[in-house]
């Protein structure tokens, strides 16, 4: 059984508790830094920030509706080798997700780290964000819980949450040391605290924080809205297949791609150093374009925009957390993550595998024996 | 071709037309056969019962007195259990050194002596390795075309000394059979025991075997043998087997000779088609005979 | 590349053939391999699929070091070697010498066929009107008289049957390269000389080889025909035996004193066909019988003709021979045939059975009743068919058929998807080799495959002439029951080669009473003439396994001979070719086309052809040539490329496969690495009759030349890594098999250290006393060990421990703890893992608790301490595979059915009054170990089987045993108050796991060593340079454990052999600026030729054990893992090109 | 010590009657082909695997308490199927020829047929069906077990098949030429025979 505390939010509002929290961490629990996302000062928009000095911690702000990037990789580059002291990083369900697999490809460690998670509501793309923040973002954060809890949705104005986490089906965090309560929890009294691991609950202990006990209503709550975005995800797993369906049709719904490669960029799993595409392997003679229109008399430029995405769908589907950076990055409104998450759920059905579920789960490919999947290799080994 | 004739007790009495169409045949097809002078019984699967000596003795004194005519030419028998004895004492006396010894001791009571110096063959051996089918075929008389004949072997032609024919898969009347034009009715009897050892001692047992052969044989005219306890054995009990089996499983039974003999134009008197017990009118008829 | 003075013929190129081949050719021998048969490969050509994976695998007994000196395609579709030289349709006829110099006499057949000039188009066997049974579907098919011997060879030449030949000369008149030659021509030179005193005779022979256009000449009498031949010249001579004055033999006797290598065949009637066997014997070549009928006369003297004129004699000399002829199958359609093999079509032989599930058989590997076409819905495999049958002459086990049976039960399974009834009848079902038992339990639990303990006597039909086999049998209650069947296979078992008789005579070996090559003492491989081993099945039947194992203990040794006879260690530097660096110039395509004697011109164009090269971009010349298969034309190729600037060559022929080894030669004369070459195949798609239209044709053409020129460009070929090796070995374990393997190594010049940890050397064998054939194991253990301490390369430690080891293949480092305390690092190229194992503890059968329950080992100790009277005893109960092949030890341990039978027999012998009862599950007396069972039977020891659900109960009462079991025969109990209950309780590994983790090799779930391939790769492990032997591997007799321990050391010696080792020239590297280190490489790769360097933060891979497979590159997300001559845009490039066409 | 289950109440020791047997099947590995092959093994008590295994344990009553060996009908093809090339038609004669040696009442049926059998061959040399056909159903001491046969026998006498013929007897005349007795054709050959018998 868990162990579990409270974090009291009487009198105050939900941010300044949350935030007293953080400031614990580093004040009592023995934390070498906090890694938290947080308005910055200069703009209206929330970054995950390093921190640690305490009183740095004041503009912490999970509970905002939007997350400019998957923090995963900045988790991955703080813990690639040894950092030299633990940190405690507040993340989403699908970053926490996304470092699992990153843990897996080598691209960071569990060693240094303590995983604190929050019940997400779901996040707005970037650019709705800041229309929606206004100039308050720490009154917005709020405005947008209070919008959910009361029951009026998440949708404001034309704004709505991504389709991305309106498909997401991991609204809590299962793999975290430390998760932070909402959903089915008196908000208006107190948040829970959950220690998920022996590393957590050590953590617990030393932040002396009063009992508490997981409500009665959090499962309910937490499976209702599971249930609403699986509803939503499949759908759009059909809709999104039968508008790739063929050649043709895949290569419509890709047509606006113009190998900026922001997806790339954006997506957490994405671990290379260089992308195969940007390196020598698709640098082609000049030649060769003319050859290529040549045969088909036509050739849309830029050339390989089908091929990229299908490679990087061979490559990360079954790293695919579905946190719908690589739309939110998407210059050309491409609903890349619709594809990526479709193509993910056969390849990640067929190995038996979620990506983040487990550090224990080793990736496909790493488990792979050639005698599996008879229909494609043969069955022999 | 000569042959020394070894009739056996059989053909002078249950298989008196064994002994006359094989004589009858023989001739028409240009072997001549000279009856052993002064044969014995070969002791049958009784001696064997009451001394292994006595079985060897029995059936090695008619080799010596084969080898006493001095006529350079094989002993044949129809009688199959009469070749598996005299050819039993050939095999023996060869694995047995010690053998050969005591059987001569015990012959030269009768003034007799065996060397080995004969050698032992069925009358199907015979028919089928030096008349030769092929050699038959063109004095057949009388076409048995469409006459669906069941070929049995029986057991002691067979095993354990055919040296002409599988022991399991027997083939060799079938050329015979087809050389007087008549058809082969497929079954899967044709070694199968029939019971006739044990019809004296076993009836029960017996009467079981012989109506599984003639249950499958229904669907051929007749059945051809060449061992008179299983031409005995399969026409003498029709009757009781068909009460006990509450079905009708007659069907005539002769002799190889016999059909050969009727192929090649013989009477039925010299083939003694009369003795034979079972043989239907319509069958009769139909080879008008 | 260190190369040995010293050749070795291998007479057989079954896979033992071709492993001891290649274990010579590695080592760097010059090797003969011949095969009486017109292909290579010996009857796995036809099995598709091996046990445990039920696919083929051969081709990992490829190199997997130096590897570019040997053909890296499927095995059973060919192979060449630099060292090996293969000739087909060849015999062994003749040898002379001592060990170490043999001079050999090979004969090849003509197979009429030119090989190098056949195309395999297939034309002549369109139209040659003979259908002959094929043999290579078992007669399943029918095949012409001018055929493929294997559908699936390469380069795959058409051979002429000639036997079935009837010489109408069709093939020869539509060949399209005129490969085909019957010498009709030539005949006019053939020079008959007929002998007869009868004129009649003469005449009419002359009449009919005159009309066959041979020159003939005749002689009355031998006076007269020896005169003639003293005259002229004759090419054979028919010679009559009976001639008044001087009879054929005298004539031949002396026609052989004049002209001895004259071919004369003999004349005979049926009356002397005794003396024309004895002519035979003086050296006849043959005898015709009298009278003559023309039909079949000129076909013998046809075929003796081109026996006679085609047939090429090679002499050679030769240090050692290997004799890996096989194994022939019984016949069951001969002897006593009861189950109506040949008679009913739906019995087939287990060997034809593997042809009907295979892609390659009769139909394509759906399996149909031969007899209908019918589904097959239910199969029974009767075993012991042929074998363990004194009426078929077989007092043995052919070993191999239970595991083939119930592999093919699996087959059957798998191929109809579960729906296939299978039943295997069987008397003891011997599961006695590593994992054996395992996998017979899931095919019986997981599959479905019914087990029968009951031996068929007969099959019949059903009657009905529908083709349904009906088996009646009686199970072992002795109920009757009666099954139909759709199939019956018949587990056919071993008989000697043809031939055996004639190749021992040749060489002098001593054949055992079935026939087989009998083999020494404690060696699977030395027959009884030195310098002569024999290798696989000759010497009784084995599985892959057990061949490949052998025919490396037979390599083993012939290198050991030559080495010894001074053969071994002279060096012969071969000539460093200097290749003409091309890295800076830009690709210059020098295309080479073949025009194929003209057939191809009428469709396709080679103008039109040649003037769309020129347009390529880095096309710089095109060359055609007529025949390239032809001498004259590879020495215009050579031509041109002298002086040419050219630095790729794209050469547009046929069977790229063929070419690998000419390549290498015009690599080396045209001072171009070979890798800058490029063969592609058009005269496939150029082959007129296609139906295709000529610009089709084009098209398809201009493809693959675009893709072969695509690849061309992109080839950067660097130089060729080598690794210096440690020449030392390391051998852990001083039993039987470890000194064996190190002396093995040491007597071929290497040092070697053996690390025993008891304090004598000799493990196992200290207690064992004597062998079931009698021989001592004492004895063998003094000379090992003499030899060991005497051995002046061999450094031995005692009482000695192994501490940590690391390193790879050529460089292995480790630490031991010597018996002072001492500590010690050793550095060596090889390991040899030899751990040992020791008998298995028992707490089973209230063993401990009194003194009259023992094990075999107790037992055999008390023997031998004379603890044991066996006057005394008055029964005496054993107990097999105490907890044994059930689980957790689910495995059989061999060597205890032996042990059982060996001390029963003793017990036997010693006092005939004794009762012995032996109760076991399946007796393993396995090969011609059967022998002693049939003995042990005879000597009057009561065998009761039980089963392992129903096991013998043990009490002990006043310190006797008790012993009650069930007797299923006599369906009641037994109950024995035995004097000696034994228990044969297996064999366990000693030391297997944790040295295991000290030198990073794996271990199977019993804990003995995991070898890399099961069948193929035996004694190695994954761990390239890491090899195992002897009870480490699994249980085995001692002389199992020697051929084991020298197999391993032959793989270990030809590492050793050079001080530096080349990799492939396609290996994997790593561009690090790409690497995000994800390690995915690492865990992908097959070979563990890769690593995670964390000081240089970098993968590393080590390419020696690299085999080039592209598994890295494959699982790499950007290409930072590359594989040297398929980088991702030269892949691109030939993707392109081959698209380029496509509509 | 108990070798053999208690309650079956098997003599020991009597197994040196059985040893010419067990010596035949010794080498028998119970595969079954014999018992498979028979023909007659539906009417046997014991089939005949069982009854080598009894045999190779000397279990010599429980044999002769079984009426296979009696069953045996020479077909001859376990002999020839057998893989270790055993004799076992013959081994079955030899059963038949040790019960009959024994007087084994069970068996009297059997062991008097042949028994009748070779009187007549002693008697006449060859054999007259009548005479020992009566000889047999008299030692039997069954009136009614011929009548199963008598439709038969009037049938083949009425074939001729069965003669009435009085068989020939060789007269043994005294020293005055006076007939003495009769003798069997084969007496002399008939007790050589059993001597050399005893002998061995």
């Amino acid at each position: 059984m868990a162990k579990t505390a409270k974090i009291d939010v009487k009198e105050q509002n939900l941010l300044t508790a949350l935030r007293g929290f953080f400031k614990a961490l580093l004040e009592d629990g023995d934390m070498e830094a906090l890694l938290v996302p947080q308005h910055l000062p200069m703009k209206n928009v929330v970054m995950p920030t390093l921190v640690t000095d305490p009183e740095k911690s004041n503009t912490a702000d999970p509970l905002a509706p939007v997350f400019p990037m998957n923090a995963a990789k900045m988790v991955s580059r703080l813990t690639r080798r040894p950092v030299g002291g633990r940190i405690a990083v507040v993340l989403r369900p699908c970053e926490i997700k996304a470092f699992i697999e990153l843990v897996k490809l080598k691209q960071g460690s569990m060693d240094e780290v303590i995983l604190v998670s929050m019940d997400c509501y779901g996040t707005y793309g970037n650019v709705d964000y800041t229309r929606f923040a206004g100039d308050d973002g720490a009154d917005a954060s709020l405005r947008f819980y209070e919008n959910v809890v009361s029951g009026k949705g998440t949708a404001w104005e034309d704004i709505d949450i991504s389709p991305a986490c309106k498909a997401c089906e991991h609204p809590v965090s299962e793999s975290a040391d430390l998760q932070i309560g909402m959903l089915g929890v008196d908000t208006k009294d107190h948040l829970l605290l959950k220690a998920m691991t022996g590393a957590g609950e050590d953590l617990l202990e030393k932040l002396g924080l009063p009992e508490g006990e997981e409500p009665e209503g959090r499962k309910k709550a937490i499976e209702d809205l599971v249930s609403d975005r699986v509803a939503y995800r499949d759908k759009m797993f059909e809709e999104t297949s039968e508008a790739t369906s063929d050649l043709n049709k895949l290569t419509a719904y890709l047509g606006n791609c113009v190998n900026c490669y922001n997806c790339r960029v954006a997506c957490p799993v994405c671990y290379c150093k260089e992308c195969v595409f940007v390196t020598d392997v698709f640098d082609h003679e000049p030649s060769q374009y003319l050859k290529w229109a040549k045969r088909k008399g036509l050739i849309k430029m830029p050339t390989d925009t089908v091929f990229y995405h299908m490679t990087r769908l061979a490559h990360m589907s079954t790293a695919c957390i579905g946190c719908g950076q690589c739309s939110n990055a998407c210059p050309n409104d491409i609903p890349v993550m619709e594809i990526f998450r479709t193509i993910a759920s056969y390849t990640q059905r067929a190995f038996d595998y979620e990506a983040g579920r487990s550090l224990e789960e080793e990736p496909p490919l790493s488990v792979f024996k050639e005698s599996e999947y008879s229909e494609v290799t043969g069955g022999k080994d | 071709m000569k042959y020394i004739y070894y009739p056996g007790c059989s053909l002078e009495g249950t298989a008196l037309e064994y002994d006359a169409s094989t004589r009858a045949a023989m001739g028409a097809l240009g072997a001549e056969l000279t009856e052993l002078n002064d044969w014995t019984c070969c002791g049958a699967s009784a001696a064997d019962a009451i001394s292994y000596l006595l079985s060897m003795v029995l059936a090695a004194r008619n080799l010596a007195l084969a080898e006493g005519m001095d006529m350079d030419a094989d002993i044949m028998i129809p009688c199959s259990a009469c070749y598996l004895n005299l050819r039993k004492v050939e095999d023996h006396v060869q694995q047995d050194g010690t053998l050969m010894g005591k059987i001569n001791e015990a012959l030269e009571e009768e003034g007799l002596a065996y060397n080995g110096g004969v050698k032992v063959r069925h009358l199907l051996d015979v028919m089928v390795n030096d008349i030769d089918p092929e050699a038959i075929a063109p004095l057949v008389k009388k076409n048995l075309a469409g006459l669906g004949v069941a070929v049995y072997y029986g057991c002691q032609a067979l095993r354990p000394y055919a040296t002409y024919d599988d022991h399991e898969q027997p083939r060799s009347l079938e050329p015979l059979i087809k050389a007087l034009g008549a058809d082969v009715h497929p079954w899967e009897m044709g070694a199968k025991c029939c019971g006739a050892a044990l019809m004296t001692t076993k009836k029960d047992v017996a009467m079981e075997l012989t109506g599984a052969l003639l249950k499958a044989a229904q669907g051929a005219d007749c059945i051809v043998t060449v061992c008179p306890m299983c031409e005995m054995n399969l026409e003498a009990f029709q009757e009781p087997v068909s009460k006990a089996r509450g079905e009708d499983l007659g069907i005539p039974v002769l002799y190889l000779p016999q059909l050969i003999g009727l192929a090649l134009g013989l009477s039925k008197k010299e083939l003694k088609l009369n003795l034979n017990l079972a043989l239907a009118d319509s069958f009769k008829q139909r080879l008008s005979i | 590349m260190k190369k040995k003075i010293g050749s070795t013929l291998v007479v057989g190129s079954g896979i033992s053939g071709i492993r001891s081949a290649l274990d010579m050719a590695e080592q760097g021998y010059q090797v003969t391999l011949i095969d009486k048969e017109p292909h290579l490969g010996g009857v796995l050509t036809q099995l598709d699929y091996q046990f445990p994976t039920d696919h083929c695998g051969m081709c990992k007994m490829l190199p997997l070091v130096e590897r570019d000196s040997s053909s890296q395609y499927c095995l059973r579709k060919g192979l060449f070697h630099e060292n090996i030289d293969i000739m087909l349709s060849t015999e062994l006829v003749a040898m002379e010498g001592e060990p170490g110099k043999f001079q050999v006499t090979l004969r090849q057949k003509s197979s009429i066929v030119d090989q190098e000039r056949c195309i395999g188009c297939g034309e002549c066997a369109r139209v040659c009107p003979v259908e002959a049974p094929d043999p290579f579907n078992g007669g399943l098919t029918d095949r012409k008289a001018i055929y493929l011997p294997v559908p699936h060879n390469i380069p795959n030449a058409y051979v002429v049957d000639l036997d079935a030949c009837t010489h109408c000369g069709e093939c020869e008149k539509i060949c399209p390269t005129h490969a085909i030659d019957f010498g009709k021509e030539e005949r006019k030179k053939f020079r008959i000389l007929v002998v007869d005193d009868e004129l009649i005779v003469r005449d009419s022979l002359k009449e009919w080889l005159l009309d066959e256009g041979f020159d003939v000449d005749m002689a009355e009498s031998g006076t007269e025909a020896l005169e003639k031949m003293s005259k002229e010249h004759f090419h054979l001579k028919l010679l009559d035996i009976k001639m008044p004055g001087m009879d054929g033999v005298e004539v031949l006797k002396r026609a052989k004193e004049i002209r001895p290598d004259l071919p004369v065949v003999m004349m005979t009637a049926y009356a002397t066909v005794e003396t024309a066997v004895e002519a035979m014997k003086i050296g006849a070549h043959d005898y015709l019988m009298k009278p003559f009928d023309p039909d079949n006369l000129i076909p013998l003297i046809v075929n003796l003709y081109h026996d006679i004129q085609s047939a090429g004699v090679k002499e050679m000399e030769v240090g050692s021979v290997i004799l890996a002829g096989g194994f022939d199958s019984y016949d069951p359609s001969t002897g006593k045939d009861t189950y109506g093999y040949g008679l009913f079509p739906n019995v087939v032989t287990s060997l034809q059975f593997e042809r009907m599930v295979s892609g390659t058989g009769p139909n394509q590997g759906k399996i149909l009743r031969p007899s209908d076409g019918k589904e097959v819905k239910k199969i029974a495999w009767f075993q012991c068919v042929g074998s363990r049958d004194q009426q078929a002459d077989a007092d043995f086990c052919s070993s191999a058929c239970c595991m083939f049976a119930i592999k093919e039960a699996l087959l059957a399974k798998e191929k109809s998807e579960g729906q296939i009834d299978t039943t295997i009848f069987y008397m003891d079902m011997r599961t006695f080799g590593k994992d054996f038992q395992r996998y017979r339990d899931r095919a019986e639990k997981e599959s479905g495959v019914h087990f029968e303990r009951s031996r068929v006597h007969s099959v019949e039909t059903t009657g009905k002439d529908d083709g349904t086999l009906r088996v009646a049998y009686a199970d072992t209650t002795g109920t009757k029951h009666e099954e139909d069947f759709d199939l019956v296979v018949l587990a056919a078992g071993q008989r000697p080669p043809t031939g055996a008789e004639e190749v021992a005579e040749t060489c002098g070996v001593v054949l055992n009473p079935w026939g087989f090559c009998q083999v020494e003492g404690f060696s699977l491989s030395r027959t009884s003439s030195e310098g002569v081993l024999v290798g696989g099945s000759f010497s009784g039947l084995r599985d892959i396994s057990e061949s490949v194992i052998q025919a490396s203990s037979a390599s083993l040794e012939a290198s050991r001979l030559i080495h010894s006879k001074g053969g071994g260690l002279a060096e012969e530097v071969s000539p460093e070719t200097g290749f003409r660096d091309v890295s800076r110039e830009m690709p210059q395509v020098l295309a080479v086309l073949c025009k194929c004697g003209g057939t191809l011109s009428e469709s396709a164009d080679f103008d039109e052809i040649s003037s769309w090269l020129e347009a390529q971009g880095s096309v710089t010349g095109v060359h055609a040539i007529d025949s390239l298969c032809t001498h004259e034309g590879w020495d215009e190729l050579k031509e041109t490329l002298q002086g040419n600037s050219a630095n790729r060559i794209l050469i547009a022929s046929c069977m790229p496969y063929v070419y690998a080894r000419k390549l290498r030669e015009l690599g080396r004369s045209a001072e171009l690495n070979p890798e800058l070459m490029e063969v592609v195949d058009i005269r496939t798609l150029a082959f007129p009759g296609r139906d295709t239209e000529k610009e089709a044709v084009h098209q398809e053409v201009r493809a693959v030349l675009s893709m072969g020129i695509g690849k061309l460009k992109g080839m950067d070929p660097l130089p060729v890594a080598t690794s210096r090796i440690v020449q030392k070995a390391l051998v852990v374990g001083g039993g039987i098999a470890g000194m064996t393997a190190g002396l093995a190594i040491a007597d071929h010049g290497f040092e070697v250290t053996l690390v025993e940890k008891a304090a004598e050397l000799g493990g196992n064998a200290r207690t064992l006393h004597r062998t079931i054939e009698g021989h001592s194991p004492q004895e063998l253990l003094e000379e090992s060990i003499s030899k060991v301490e005497k051995h002046p390369l061999i450094r031995t430690h005692t009482g000695a421990k192994i501490i940590y080891s690391q390193g790879h293949v050529g460089n292995f480092s480790t630490s031991i703890e010597k018996e002072d305390g001492q500590g010690e690092t050793l550095d060596h190229g090889v390991t040899v893992l030899a751990t040992g194992g020791i008998e298995a503890k028992t707490e089973s059968y209230s063993y401990g608790e009194s003194e009259a329950i023992l094990t075999q080992h107790d037992l055999e100790e008390k023997l031998a301490e004379g603890g044991v009277e066996p006057a005394n005893l008055k029964t005496v109960a054993m107990i097999q595979c105490v907890d044994s092949r059930e689980e957790p030890r689910n495995y059989c341990s061999r060597i205890c059915c032996q042990s059982a039978l060996k001390n029963a027999l003793f017990f036997k012998k010693q006092n005939p009054e004794t009762d012995i009862y032996i109760f076991y599950r399946d007796m393993m007396s396995y090969g011609f170990m059967e022998t002693y069972y049939s003995e042990a039977r005879k000597a009057g020891v009561i065998f009761v089987p039980y089963d392992v659900g129903q096991k013998p109960e043990v009490s002990v009462e006043d310190g006797r045993p008790r012993l009650s079991a069930l007797d299923p025969i006599l369906g009641r109990e037994w109950l024995l108050e035995p004097d000696l209950l034994v228990l044969s309780t297996g064999v366990v590994p000693d030391a297997g796991r944790e040295v295991a983790e000290q030198f990073g090799v794996e271990v199977n779930q019993d804990g003995f060593y995991q070898e890399a391939e099961s069948k193929w790769r035996p004694v190695d492990f994954i761990k390239e340079g890491v090899f195992m032997c002897g009870l480490a591997h699994s249980p085995r007799s001692i002389a199992e454990s020697v051929a084991m321990a020298e197999a391993a050391a032959q793989r270990a010696l030809r590492i050793l052999n050079s001080d530096r080792l080349a990799s492939g020239s396609v290996v994997a590297e790593v561009r690090h600026s790409l690497c995000a280190l994800c390690e995915r490489c690492v865990a992908f790769c097959p070979y563990e030729a890769r690593h995670h360097d964390e000081d240089e933060e970098m993968i590393v891979v080590n390419e020696l054990m690299c085999q080039g497979c592209g598994s890295c590159a494959a699982v790499c997300p950007n290409s930072a893992s590359v594989l040297r001559g398929y980088r991702d845009q030269q892949v691109f490039e030939v993707i392109d090109a081959a698209l380029e066409n496509v509509v | 010590m108990t070798r053999k289950q208690t309650d079956l109440g098997i003599p020991v020791g009597e197994s040196d009657l059985l040893e010419s047997v067990q010596e035949k099947v010794r080498a028998c590995m119970q595969c079954g082909t014999c018992s498979g092959s028979c023909a007659n093994a539906f009417a046997m008590d014991l089939t005949p695997r069982h009854l080598w295994r009894l045999a190779q344990l000397g279990e010599t009553e429980e044999i002769f308490n079984s009426k296979t060996f009696y069953l045996c009908s020479a077909c001859y093809y376990c002999t020839l199927r057998c893989p270790r090339g055993l004799k076992l038609t013959e081994t079955m004669g030899a059963l038949k020829r040790l019960a009959a040696d024994q007087g084994i009442k069970k068996h009297k049926q059997s062991s008097n047929f042949y028994d009748a059998f070779i009187k007549t061959v002693e008697r006449y040399g060859r054999v007259r069906e009548i005479e020992f056909i009566n000889r047999y159903f008299f030692s039997l001491k069954d009136p009614f077990l011929p009548l199963g046969f008598t439709s038969l026998g009037l049938k083949l006498m009425r074939k001729g098949k069965i003669s009435l013929q009085l068989p020939i007897l060789v007269p043994i005349k005294d020293d005055k030429g006076k007939v003495k007795y009769f003798e069997g054709r084969f007496d002399k050959l008939f007790r050589k025979v059993e001597e050399l018998e005893a002998r061995s």
